[in-house]
């Protein structure tokens, strides 16, 4: 088990193209009364990165919530290669393959940028609490392998420096990319980005989609997310689902979307219109 | 190598204190220590036996102290728990290097601290703690240093089982008691055995806890049985609150206990009919105790500016401190081992009795039963062991 | 009476002197090189012991004052860091503590106590009892592990069962064994082999180590379902424990089957093997293995836990696991604190382990910060010696009215701090051995390695 | 490798349901249930006129425990700090009317000013002021501590201000035993006015001083219905400010969010300086209260009440006013209950044994609101 | 000048969340402060209305320095915020939350009328007066944390995102109670994600990227920036 490929999940993941990596059929949330996401379908091909677009309190981070195992769905099926994950725990849910990252960042604030990052390797850290009593070699060198490990991330994110501050020290833009790396550090096959370009000027966002890209790639994984940047989600995504009242109104690469009437009214607004 | 100089700094600075403490000594005095609980579940009784042992210490110094030597009080709070009482006699003994301890009140403090003080060799004089417990220990061997100056608890039940059967005719009693509190029920199961031993009967035997208020649920019990006395040997607070809740009740029964009821906070209209067995009467006429009362009054005065009546803790911790004077004047020695020679063997006119020790180091002596009522509490009778 | 400068000055140099000894203590535990770690470790084990048995003048530099607070500053901190590792690190407010200190007190005290009479019955059924019990949590734990979504009710109901079964199965077979062991106990006047002090070392340690087993495994049970609730309903309940237990304390003799415990008379006739060594050696010893857990992959879960439990589950962390974990682990260590207690003052009364003092331990973690153990090491030490020895030694001097204002002074200075500092002493500050080891950084220039240096390697 | 790590990665998925196994707790709760039903079942059969009895006793208690738990569940509910001080401001009120009786007479101030007046009168204008007396002081007290200890506290994490509210109570607790201040006695406690008692037995006598009620009989006294009835009036009363009046509303709204308030120009700061003056004024009435129907004060009184309040507040869902009612309620009659048919001594700890059941089945009390699922 | 807003500083821990921020209002005007999430566009509003302090610079109202005056004092000056997620007290009942914004005025007659203003330009709150503010939708929560802040009869209304979650047909009801109720005196600053939206009601604008105004001016040469185009209105 002490292999070096970069996910083992890559040839996994090209073995199976046909079949979806995540499979998301009618699914529902009640809140109370309230209908929050509505027969919500979606399905991802491993390798795509896939846009999930619509205006606040449509329903679009309900259903990462669900995808990500912290709520449990009202109906329907969550389809992770080919095993219903619905009603899973979100811990569950991570140890299959699933990563995520929040809207409003949960980082853990106390906590040094590094070890941010370390506990996301909690699942693979390789000794046991015995280990860790005892101090023994075990844990010596796993806890050194992790340890470097996480600092490779870092540095992919430029973070390496700052690897010892406390994450709520941060500014908000490298809170956003400690999420991201810690995200990634779960050893994701599906990452899950909610608003991932969120408070960010127009030239980090241009690095933020370099890196997207460039995680995408490296490490062959699968995107899903939320975003409200125009650019960026038309400039990054391969596909686009709309979302209004909790139900999906439109899907399509982004020029179809750009150009979907429905989109422009529900949420890029009228005077999207007027300007273009 | 920073540790290392922080260590040193340690190490310093420990000399530095013991040599300032060893320093701290005084001569020619005698110091006593009072340990008493004045915070924790029952302060008044720290209050009483603190103020009554003063009163023994100034008195004796008004007198030019013991043999010439002056005594110097050290009061320390004990809290009626374990760890603050053993850490209040390491204190007086190691720090204060005192050789006699009047105290402590509660049985579960005294325990601890008579285990270390016997180690020590100190005298520890407990005027109230009545369990068996602190003068022997568990297997049956008796601790050399430690007195009392109370009867123990199957005594005080014996004599008001007597007393019930014979002088008031109560052939049917109904037991209340504390659980959780060792001389609720040392006096309790003592006064059960000898009751029904001499042909009583008992109808029921309920218990509660030291901090309960609502007495109703067993009161209820007990108007149901009917019995023809009801033992309650607790302290004064609960007793307060049970008759006057049976009264309220409707019970008629006479209630009995123990010298816990002895306090000047005894409620009388509450209590009225009711008897205990106490280690004196304030209203004893012999010399000594009617000039305890007038000068213990003149000194403590209640929250009304009132003199107060010394109560039973008060009685026994001055007559704990006469006591142990007395032997050290008769000694005239300040060494342990001569003192406590001396106690064994006293014969001592105190104001809970004429006072001498038995093998187990528990005081011989008579109890008082008093009566309440009409709103007072009147002597009744004596009996003898 | 006066207030005599000089013992307010020894006062202040004795804490003062404490501290430094804390600190020096964290130091040279930390310390890079083996050796002086080790040396280190003795010598100040060391000095306290020859401050015990060397005399200055006519009495020891420490007296049996100093080293009665020492040995309760040892126990209290034990606990605290219990605490401080359920609260401060895993944030589960629990008012808990002192319910599993007094199990431990307790349960240890009963094993040396019938040792001591002749009677290793007890030592093995707690002792078989304790690894059976064990046995079978960890057993059903494995088991039912299968079943996801299981209701904790259930759960707590098959653990329950298992338990009980385990329980009475070790009372069996203690109970059949232990008479068997009677001849080697030799008769009260020739002592057999079992009966040596050596004997009644080891069994002290095994009763310790058997106390804080058996509280650990009475907080899985509790901490199972409970953990449930959320943090405020979880410290009602808690402290509901820490009443329930006192009352079986109360009751021990009658509802209980202990009457050697004596219900609320208090149990007397407990060894006293407590020596500075044991306190020192048990304090160590949980120092180290909280250390160790803390700065570790489990530790930064546990921590995970308290920073964020929505973020911690994203991350793949089982939060229910983890706060079980450091609900039994902080148990653990309040039933070795109270194995230790018990055998130093000897004597054991419900009194002692009543919820109002219960608070104790909570301040102490607060007080020192939460979520830093030198904040508790050194809380746990200064609270001692400030409560029960300086304001105990000056307000003696201070006539016989004085005592009465100690409980006064101290909710004032209590209350002072906080309003100065409401996060505690140290915040979250840790000395020498408690750092969080620094990860070095990787040296060289990260983009001449390039991205394909850069393979997040996972097995 | 990929394989293994793949069916690693199944194993969630593949295992069992538990909810299958959700019986087995149902059943564990069950028997406890059933176990407690048949208990009170056969001892109501075995003796009515004792379960009656017990059951009123249960009552008077519950219904002071409600008096205290009012305070505790507001203040919770407003700024989620427990006031561990709360049942010593209880303590204070019980010494107030304790001071005003007997220093100042005050219950007999009527008969001073007004001679003529009928006996009645007197004592029902006399209690009511000591009571009104008490009660003005423990709210001052409140408003005053939480000036001092908690306000400054208010953006500090929430646990420093549950330990300045122990060392609040512990200050209280042990200032109050000072020998200039209350003194450490357990001081009989001089009634307002007398208790009287009458018992049910073919109508209703009253109970005269040494006379038994006959056999079967059930009794009841004046304070028990005093008790009971200032209870609800007050519980209607507090329903009827938090519902209906300007403050009342106020408070909710703080209660719900403080940030929000402030932006309607609600002065957060009073509203929650008048919530712990309201539910110290409770607490001060419950004292005098439980002073006059358990006449033993001293300094510790408030301990016990104030936690077991504090329990029933979370019990019935803190921060819900019926909530703690109900609790208090319940809470008196598992006293009392067990008191009767199991053993006293045993009662603190099948009281909060209920309480960790309750908790359980209903994660926020019986009237909680579920607590948000964020995420 | 209604408001002035000066040089402003606001640090949330370490995070220098507000940059030097300065902008000013007229009587009468809307003006909007759009920029992403984050930009610290909820930042300045509750710094203005007190709930924030800020570390430098000043805050004057009608004249009067108000940079360190307390959240309540500030609504009785005449500011009141429609605060970010509506906040809305759930527990009370429409009507009840009226009230609570009318809690710095005494006079029940006036009170009653503002109320019944409120009801004219929200008549779906009227028929809603009985129920609880948490069982309302999306909308009717907006409009009643519109109204709620109405009752106050503030000069400066801070309106913090009013179209968030809202169908476009509602974002437009909505809108035009803004330019309504601006229509009768009373001056609105607007923190808007729909930057298009806003650009339509607002005179002027000003926009924010981390923590500092990088561009400003009228609405329509706002709208008409490229680089606002290309970052803000997702065209270009």
């Amino acid at each position: 088990m002490t292999e070096t490929l970069a996910n083992p999940m890559a040839s996994a993941a090209t073995a199976t193209t046909n079949q979806p990596l995540l499979d998301v059929r009618k699914l529902n949330k009640f809140f109370g009364g309230l209908r929050a996401v509505n027969d919500f379908d979606m399905i991802i091909y491993p390798g795509e990165l896939v846009g999930l677009i619509g205006p606040n309190g449509a329903g679009k981070t309900t259903c990462f919530n669900m995808i990500s195992g912290l709520y449990t769905p009202s109906g329907g099926e969550i389809i992770l290669y080919g095993q219903n994950v619905a009603g899973l725990e979100p811990y569950e849910v991570t140890q299959m393959g699933v990563g995520r990252t929040f809207q409003n960042i949960r980082l853990f604030p106390n906590l040094s940028v590094l070890d941010n990052v370390r506990i996301a390797y909690h699942t693979h850290a390789g000794y046991s609490m015995i280990d860790a009593i005892l101090r023994t070699p075990r844990y010596e060198r796993m806890e050194r392998e992790l340890t470097e490990k996480a600092q490779d991330f870092l540095s992919i994110f430029k973070l390496e420096r700052i690897q010892d501050e406390l994450a709520m020290n941060l500014p908000y833009g490298e809170q956003r990319r400690v999420e991201i790396a810690r995200a990634l550090a779960s050893n994701p096959r599906l990452l899950l980005l909610d608003e991932p370009a969120a408070g960010m000027n127009p030239a980090e966002i241009v690095t933020l989609m370099d890196l997207i890209h460039f995680v995408q790639e490296r490490f062959n994984l699968t995107i899903l997310l939320i975003e409200h940047q125009m650019r960026f989600v038309m400039g990054i995504c391969e596909r686009i689902t709309v979302m209004d009242f909790g139900e999906v109104i439109a899907r399509g690469t982004p020029k179809e979307i750009q150009a979907d009437p429905r989109v422009v009214e529900a949420y890029l607004g009228k005077g999207a219109t007027h300007a273009a | 190598m920073r540790a290392f100089k922080i260590t040193s700094l340690f190490a310093l600075a420990a000399i530095a204190v013991s040599a300032c403490a060893s320093a701290g000594g005084t001569g020619g005095d005698i110091k006593v220590a009072i340990l008493a609980p004045l915070s924790g579940p029952v302060p008044t009784f720290g209050v009483s036996t603190r103020d009554g042992a003063l009163q023994a210490i100034d008195e004796w110094n008004a007198k030019g102290g013991i043999n010439g030597q002056k005594i110097v009080p050290i009061v320390e709070d004990s809290q009626c728990t374990p760890d603050p009482a053993l850490n209040a006699a390491h204190k007086v003994i190691d720090q204060d290097k005192v050789s006699f301890i009047i105290g402590e009140v509660c049985s579960k403090a005294s325990i601890p601290i008579s285990d270390y003080a016997n180690s020590k060799k100190i005298i520890e004089m407990s005027p109230t703690s009545t369990a068996t417990g602190v003068t022997v220990d568990q297997n049956g061997k008796v601790k050399d240093y430690i007195f009392r100056a109370c009867f123990i608890d199957p005594f005080q039940g014996k004599v008001a089982a007597k007393f019930a059967l014979g002088t008031l005719k109560a052939q049917t009693a109904f037991i209340m008691l504390d659980q959780s509190n060792d001389y609720v029920k040392g006096l309790a199961e003592a006064f059960e055995q000898a009751y029904t031993a001499a042909g009583g009967k008992v109808v029921g035997k309920e218990n509660y806890t030291g901090k309960d208020t609502d007495f109703s649920t067993i009161l209820a019990k007990v108007a149901d049985a009917k019995p023809g006395l009801v033992y309650l040997p607790d302290y004064y607070n609960i007793v307060n609150l049970v008759t006057k809740q049976a009264k309220e009740k409707g019970i008629t029964a006479p209630f009995m206990g123990g010298d816990g009821w002895d306090s000047p906070d005894l409620d009388t209209k509450a209590a009225d009919g009711g008897y205990y067995t106490n280690h004196y009467s304030p209203e004893d006429t012999r010399p000594e105790v009617v000039n305890f009362v007038k000068a213990y009054g003149v000194k403590y005065k209640d929250d009304k500016g009132q003199p107060k009546t010394p109560d039973a803790l008060a009685a026994l911790a001055y007559d704990a401190g006469n006591l142990l004077f007395t032997a050290i004047k008769d000694a005239g020695s300040t060494d342990t081992t001569k003192v406590r020679d001396t106690l064994t063997k006293i014969s001592f006119d105190g104001i809970s009795g004429k006072i001498t020790y038995d093998a187990d180091h528990n005081p011989v002596k008579s109890a008082t039963i008093l009566h309440v009522t009409g709103g007072k509490v009147v002597f009744d009778s004596v009996v003898n062991p | 009476m006066e207030l005599d400068p000089l013992s307010l000055l020894i006062s202040i140099v004795k804490i003062a002197a404490v501290m430094a000894w804390v600190y020096g203590l964290l130091r040279v535990m930390g310390h890079a090189s083996k050796w002086v770690k080790i040396g280190g470790i003795i010598a100040l084990f060391a000095v306290v012991q020859l401050a015990i048995s060397i005399n200055v003048g006519d009495s020891p530099i420490l007296n049996n004052f100093d080293t009665g607070l020492l040995f309760q500053a040892c126990t209290i901190t034990m606990v605290s860091l219990g605490l401080n590792l359920i609260y401060g690190f895993n944030g589960q407010f629990s008012l808990g503590q002192w319910g599993f200190y007094g199990i431990g007190a307790y349960a240890a005290a009963d094993i040396t106590y019938r040792w001591t009479n002749g009677d290793a019955a007890g030592l093995l059924v707690a002792g078989i009892g304790v690894i059976l019990i064990g046995v079978v949590i960890l057993g059903l734990n494995r088991f039912l592990s299968r079943y996801r979504g299981l209701p904790v009710l259930s759960a707590f109901t098959l653990y329950l069962i298992g338990v009980i079964i385990a329980g009475v199965a070790a009372y069996y077979i203690g109970a059949t064994l232990g008479p068997m062991l009677a001849p080697l106990f030799g008769t009260s006047d020739v002592p057999g082999i079992l009966r040596s002090d050596l004997a009644l070392q080891v069994v002290f340690v095994l009763a310790v180590f058997i106390a804080g087993a058996f509280a650990a495994e009475v907080a899985f049970l509790f901490g199972l379902p409970v953990l449930t609730l959320g943090s405020d309903y979880f410290g009602i309940a808690s402290l509901g424990f820490v009443i329930v237990v006192n009352t079986l304390m109360v009751n021990s003799d009658t509802i209980l089957p202990f009457p050697e415990m004596k219900g609320g008379r208090g149990m007397v006739g407990i060894p006293q093997v407590t020596t500075w060594f044991y306190a020192f050696f048990f304090l160590l010893l949980v120092i180290v293995v909280m250390r160790n857990i803390i700065h570790s992959s489990t530790g930064r879960a546990i921590l995970s836990v308290r920073e964020d439990e929505t973020a911690s589950k994203a991350m793949g962390i089982n939060i229910a696991n983890y706060k079980l974990l450091s609900f039994v682990t902080g148990s653990l260590f309040a039933g070795l604190g109270g194995g230790v207690y018990a055998h130093y003052i000897g004597f054991l009364s419900p009194g002692t382990f009543d919820f109002l003092i219960g608070f104790n331990p909570l301040i102490i973690v607060v007080f020192g910060g939460l979520g830093s153990m030198t904040g508790t090491l050194v809380a746990g030490f200064f609270w001692m010696f400030f409560l029960e020895g300086m304001l105990r030694v000056l307000l003696g001097q201070l006539g016989t009215e004085a005592p009465t204002w100690r409980f006064v002074l101290y909710p004032i200075t209590l209350l002072l701090m906080m309003l100065v500092r409401p996060k505690g002493l140290l915040g979250s500050v840790e000395w020498g051995f408690l750092k969080r080891p620094v990860a070095p950084r990787r040296g060289g220039n990260d983009s001449a390695r390039g991205p394909a240096g850069v393979v997040p390697a996972l097995k | 490798m990929q394989q293994a790590n793949t069916s690693q990665r199944s194993v969630p998925a593949t295992r069992k349901s538990g909810a299958r196994l959700a019986w087995i707790g149902r059943a564990f709760l069950l028997a406890l249930a059933l176990f407690a039903v048949i208990v009170l079942v056969r001892s109501f059969f075995d003796n009515p006129q004792l379960f009656a009895q017990i059951v009123i006793s249960g009552l008077q208690l519950g219904f002071v425990y409600a008096l205290i738990a009012l305070g505790y569940t507001m203040v919770y509910g407003i700024v989620k700090l427990i006031n561990f001080a709360h049942g010593d401001v209880f303590m204070a009120g019980a010494f107030v009317s304790f001071f005003a009786v007997t220093r100042f007479q005050l219950h007999l101030w009527p008969a001073m000013v007004f001679p003529n007046l009928p006996p009645i009168v007197v004592t029902v204008v006399g209690s009511i002021t000591v009571i009104l007396l008490s009660m003005a002081v423990c709210a001052l007290m409140a408003v005053t501590i939480e000036r001092v200890a908690y306000k400054p506290l208010r953006t500090a994490p929430r646990i420093a201000a549950l330990i300045t509210a122990i060392g609040v109570s512990f200050f209280l607790e042990y200032f109050g035993a000072l020998n200039f201040v209350f003194s450490p006695r357990f001081i009989p406690y001089q009634r307002p006015f007398d208790v009287v008692t009458w018992y049910i037995f073919d109508g209703i006598h009253q109970v005269m001083p040494g006379q038994n009620p006959p056999q079967g009989s059930i009794t009841f006294s004046n304070i028990a219905i005093i008790i009971m009835v200032v209870s609800i009036l007050m519980q209607l009363s507090l329903q009827f400010l938090v519902r209906r009046t300007r403050i009342g509303k106020a408070m909710r709204a703080t209660a719900f969010d403080k940030q929000a308030a402030q932006l309607m120009g609600i002065n957060v700061d009073r509203v929650i300086s008048i919530t712990f003056a309201i539910g110290s004024a409770f607490a001060g009435l419950g004292g005098v209260l439980y002073a006059i129907a358990y006449p033993s004060i001293n300094t510790l009184l408030g301990v016990l009440p104030g936690l077991k309040a504090f329990v029933a507040a979370v019990l019935g869902g803190i921060g819900s006013i019926p909530g703690a009612f109900v609790g208090a309620l319940i809470m008196g009659q598992a006293e009392a209950l067990t008191a009767g048919y199991i053993s006293t001594p045993m009662r603190d700890a099948i009281a909060f044994t209920i309480l960790i059941v309750v908790l359980l089945v209903r994660p926020t009390g019986i009237f909680g609101e579920p607590e948000k699922e964020k995420a | 000048m209604l408001l002035e807003v000066n040089d402003l500083n606001v640090f949330y821990g370490a995070i220098h969340a507000l940059q030097g921020i300065s902008f000013n209002l007229e009587e009468g005007e809307i003006v909007t402060l759009i920029g992403a999430n984050g930009a610290g566009k909820s930042t300045t509003l509750r710094t203005v209305s007190g709930l924030l302090r800020s570390r430098s610079g000043y805050i004057r109202f009608k004249g009067q320095d108000i940079s360190s005056v307390a959240a309540e004092q500030i609504v009785r000056l005449g500011i009141s915020q429609v605060p970010e997620g509506r906040k809305i007290f759930a527990p009370l009942t429409v009507q009840e939350n009226l009230e609570m914004g009318a809690y710095t005025r005494n006079n029940a007659a006036e009170i009653d009328s503002s109320m019944q203003r409120v009801f004219a330009s929200f008549p779906r709150l009227k028929e809603r007066v009985n129920q609880l503010g948490g069982t309302l939708s999306g909308g009717e929560q907006q409009m009643l944390a519109m109204g709620r802040a109405l009752m106050s009869r503030p000069k400066l209304l801070l309106l913090d995102e009013p179209s968030m979650g809202l169908s476009p047909i509602l974002t437009e009801e909505i809108f035009r109670i803004i330019k309504e109720i601006n229509s009768q005196g009373t001056t609105i600053l607007l923190v808007e994600q729909n930057a298009l939206m806003a650009l339509s009601v607002a005179q002027r604008a000003y926009v924010l990227e981390t923590g500092s105004i990088v561009l400003q001016g009228n609405a329509g040469e706002v709208r008409d920036n490229p680089q606002v185009r290309n970052a803000y209105l997702g065209v270009g």
